[in-house]
């Protein structure tokens, strides 16, 4: 069924990128390179301190230092169109990490006008 | 020697290798090869069209070089032509099968929207066989990609003596690499690569063998396990071939509604449908993905166009033989409205297919009467006075629950289960039913190729689009009628979703689809509309849940 | 002399007297004289309009005689001008008032489908004044038509130290003798008598008496007792002498609707017509009842013609000026239905009200999804393969509740309080709203010119058609916003008519209309189809018993 | 209100007959006077021996000595369109009389065809 299953366990990172706080700048320059060197994106997992970013293969990149309660996660999620709520990204959660999709496109002629 | 279909002659037929097409991959037949769809009509030549008119176009000389003959003027397309039509060059990736993690969940199988992915169960022995008719040369390539499966071979062995040996084969002639079957795969089975001269040789070729080697043993089928239904070869009624998107959502909900009436009723029954992308991609011409009648009136009047048929059918006897009448949102919310309620008053045997993308897709998204609260479109386009559309979403199943003694479901593909209870229900019902199923339109919604799956079932899990089934057979009160089971937390307001831990509201699934951008800030906060269109779908979820006594 | 409106010239105007009509019975104005209702328009001139083509067609050579010039050719008509027209001579009968009999209860004025017959209350003093203005000659004949009722009178003299004299009259050049209105008296307080000479001479006068005087003394005027409307000069929005049958049950429902809209609104409000009866009696050239704008397009598009009308008010800032949309079953369950929904959908300020006659009325009587299960209709002949319809109704209040945010209303006539809080809370309510009322067609139905009364409420007595307001303020669930009440027995399957001691059926309906008459037998037994419409009766009922949490 | 009220009495019948045992088609033939000599019909009230034909201005006929029990007031009944249930006409009821509509006609074109 086309559901809630088992999820394998994922091999190593393509790339990793370790956040250094204030620098954001950077972990934003290296999310960029997803759009080049990942496939079709697929999901964003977030844990205290790492995210991986998450392609249709599940190849993924890694950001450590970086966790749902830093706000410096939320430009780097942004620049990828993770579809997540800003009023409770830094919320905790007693979970392992948190999940969110990627899959958000611009509509065809999203500006046209009538 | 490539083994392939019909006989040799010094013009190979359209259905046989030719130079073009060396392994006989764009040819008649899904599971197993068939010749063409022959029809005893003064007005239609099938192989006279296959051979001459498709190769024309196959070929690229068509639009310029054919007469304009009767054929031609006519415009009727054989069944299945879009079978010959070849998409290898349209993607530069397509999937691989690892079969080393695959569990044979038929996911991949059922979601494609091309008919471009398959699935084949033979007996260990039956195809240790097998696999000494495979070229020697090719033989290792072939038969690494069969997988034991819990499913199959390790149930198979301790049931029936012999384990299943399962495959998965992509038909690389019909794959547009959408990505959709790499993505509803859970189990790492498949993954997309490029498209490099290898990979297309060997994908080519396991296609061909794949089909030479006949038809999955059914003993290995459950039939109370509907996923499976795709190993049949009467359930492919809707080849590959047609001209949707690449991953559109609405190729899926016609294929899985051909399959499920495939394997009731194989190739003896027929559609009607109403114009939108449907009938463009399923007729432009030469290219025809069904293998059943198939008949397009205009935007309008479908239902009317159904009835007819429905008439003319029965006064031929023909009582037993379905028809389903098939259209867009814009067709059957709006345009066709009127005939589609005239239809459920009639209590006719007729069964209708919504393929309900929120939108009139075909003519450039606009607004529908399905459209959701702030969405944008043409005709409520989403600028500084006005954020997108202000009106609420009519909601058709309910309006047809309101019609004298109407089956109605409201689905989606990505509830796989749900989906084939719905259309199996409405045909055994013995009177008008409608089937609305969510569909995703990429360009429109503004997701990936690969989302349609995923998106269909956010649709559901935020409360977009709830699930139901009502059957007028299941009691004399509304609420033992109507059923929401598969909606996910169904007493409460809004699902919880596990993996965050908070609830899933119709801005959670605005967020994750470009149509809605517009209404989030720059902080992401969400636009006064939106929460309004947040309070409408939490209204209509609390209708339904009254409806159905849960309220 | 016989005072009359307007001044003497040398031709008297069409809204003076004349020698065809002395007493100046066709007039402008209902219980008052009034002008022209003139209008400044280079396109039409309402006094060259009613003294030159209204005069052409009284006299009976306008269709012969008048030019083809600019004002004809446009077809355009003022409002009201059917108070003109002359209908002194089409029934042989006319309703003579026994105030000695009556108790105000203003049955009679509400349920003339022509508005022919009309009351008026004046204090005691004044009506003593009054009374000394009446020519000597006739002056006893005119004040002993004047009632001491218990309602106006002694309740009065005991609130106001003034008791109301109450007087009903007859407009005798508007009257078609149908007696409904002696019908639903149950006071015995008018009966039928035949036309001689001194009774139309009488009549006549009487009614010009009635005019001069002014008009009611509104201390005496209760104005929540909705019955009582009629009274005042402002309800009267639709005029006698529309074109409809004796007895039209749609000449009644129109006339109220307009009195309840009138009520609130004066003449500051406008109609939208879906073809129909409705629109060929109301503007049969050069005739309109109405005194408010009043429109028709097609059978099939009114709703949305009135979406249009409402945007150009709306950008005008005329958002508090209604717009009644009015069409008959025919119109708005079939050929319209599709812009009614889309009406619904749209969330606009737009009201509609159905002319529920179950039948094409106007173009012969064709079957509608309206229809009932078994009535003998074209396009459901009754013979002897087949009795009648087959199908089952089509319920349009339910539907139109499962639209977004609708208010909804059915009712009839006969239920004078019931009709008017569906009308004036569709008219409170701040969005679209649909008023479905049942209305008797003689010819159709085969019902007494009489009758539309009474059938209509053994309509609602029998569950053929329940009367219901659904009003989405009152609470968040279905079952507190649907409310039965004005049924009887709302809680049981059937009403038990206390004047036989047995259940009132669907089937003891169908008894008393000849559209049902072929489904019984020589010894009065009903057909098996009779007995499924009366099954399809009951679960309709038991759905809306569910709905309003009664079930 | 439009609605079940009080009903006046009503005056002197404008015409009686008596009926006798096995007489229906005199009964009948009075019957059809109704026809020409009241107005439009409204209703019928039945007693156990006696029945009334009403016209709308409330003038009636009166037939003596044949009441609900009778099985010949069916044929009575059914001349002048009476709506009623043949099956329960005849039964007692804890009523003064019993009382029906007869205002049935022949719909416009009711034999018409297609």
């Amino acid at each position: 069924m086309l559901n809630r299953k088992r999820r394998t366990a994922l091999s190593a990172p393509k790339a990793t990128h370790d956040y250094t706080p204030g620098e954001v700048v950077a972990a934003v320059e290296f999310v960029k390179r997803t759009r080049a060197e990942l496939r079709t994106l697929r999901k964003v997992r977030v844990w205290k301190d790492k995210l991986h970013i998450i392609d249709v293969n599940k190849d993924y990149f890694e950001v450590r230092g970086l966790g749902y309660p830093d706000a410096d996660v939320v430009p780097v999620l942004k620049q990828i169109n993770t579809a997540f709520n800003p009023d409770t990204i830094h919320n905790p959660v007693d979970l392992d990490y948190k999940e969110f999709d990627t899959g958000r496109r611009h509509p065809w002629a999203e500006d046209r006008v009538m | 020697m490539i083994q392939t279909n019909g006989t040799s002659t010094k013009a190979p037929s359209m259905n046989e290798a030719t130079p073009k097409d060396p392994f006989n991959n764009n040819c008649y037949g899904t599971i197993v090869d068939s010749g063409y769809k022959l029809i005893s009509l003064p007005v239609l030549d099938v192989t006279d069209f296959n051979e001459r008119i498709i190769r024309g176009y196959e070929e690229g000389w068509g639009e310029r070089d054919l007469p304009a003959d009767l054929s031609v003027a006519r415009s009727l397309i054989p069944a299945g032509t879009a079978s010959l039509r070849d998409f290898s060059n349209i993607a530069p990736e397509i999937p691989e099968y690892i079969p080393e993690n695959c569990t044979g969940c038929m996911d991949c199988v059922t979601e494609c929207p091309d008919t471009a992915i398959l699935g084949k169960v033979l007996s260990e022995s039956e195809w240790s066989k097998k696999m000494q008719t495979i070229p020697e040369g090719d033989r290792e390539m072939f038969s690494k990609q069969w997988s034991k499966t819990k499913k199959y071979y390790d149930a198979g062995k301790k049931k029936l003596g012999d384990g299943g040996m399962f495959n998965i084969i992509i038909d690389p002639s019909k794959c547009k690499g959408c990505a959709e079957c790499v993505t509803v795969c859970d189990d790492d089975a498949l993954k997309m690569i490029p498209k490099t001269d290898q990979v297309m040789i060997d994908s080519r070729k396991s296609h061909r063998y794949f089909k030479n080697i006949g038809p999955s043993d059914n003993k290995y089928i459950n039939d109370n396990l509907l996923i499976d239904m795709m190993l049949k070869e009467e359930t492919h009624i809707y080849t590959g071939g047609a001209g949707s998107c690449a991953g559109c959502g609405e190729g899926t909900a016609l294929r899985m509604m051909c399959a499920a009436t495939g394997s009731k009723y194989g190739d003896q029954w027929g559609l009607v449908a109403a114009t939108g992308c449907n009938t463009v991609y399923t007729s432009t011409y030469p290219y025809n993905p069904y293998l059943v009648p198939w008949t397009n009136s205009l935007f309008e009047n479908a239902p009317a166009d159904a009835i007819g048929v429905r008439m003319r059918w029965d006064q031929m006897g023909w009582h037993d033989k379905p028809i389903w009448c098939i259209g867009g949102d814009g067709a059957m919310f709006d345009i066709g409205f009127q005939a589609l309620s005239r239809l459920f008053a009639s209590g006719m045997n007729v069964k209708v297919f919504v393929l309900d993308t929120q939108v009139y897709s075909n003519t450039g998204g606009q607004a529908s009467t399905s459209t959701y609260t702030g969405q944008n479109t043409k005709m409520s386009v989403h600028g500084k006075a006005v954020g997108g559309k202000q009106e609420r979403r009519k909601e058709i199943a309910q309006i047809a629950i309101m019609h004298p003694r109407t089956y109605v479901a409201q689905t989606t593909c990505a509830h796989v289960n749900h989906f084939y209870k719905s259309v199996l229900g409405a045909l055994e019902f013995d009177g008008p039913a409608l089937v609305v199923c969510y569909t995703t339109c990429q360009p429109e919604h503004g997701v990936a190729d690969n989302m349609a799956g995923e998106q269909a079932r956010l649709a559901v899990d935020s409360r977009a689009f709830p699930i139901l089934i009502y059957d007028p057979r299941k009691g004399d009160k509304v609420k033992e009628r109507l059923s929401l089971v598969g909606n996910p937390a169904v007493k409460d307001d809004w699902f919880v979703n596990p993996k965050t831990k908070e609830p899933v509201t119709f801005i959670d699934f605005a967020r994750s689809e470009g149509r809605f951008a517009k209404h989030f800030d720059k902080d992401g906060n969400p636009s006064e509309t939106l929460e309004r269109a947040k309070q409408d779908r939490l209204e209509n979820w609390h209708l339904l849940q009254e409806l159905a006594g849960l309220r």
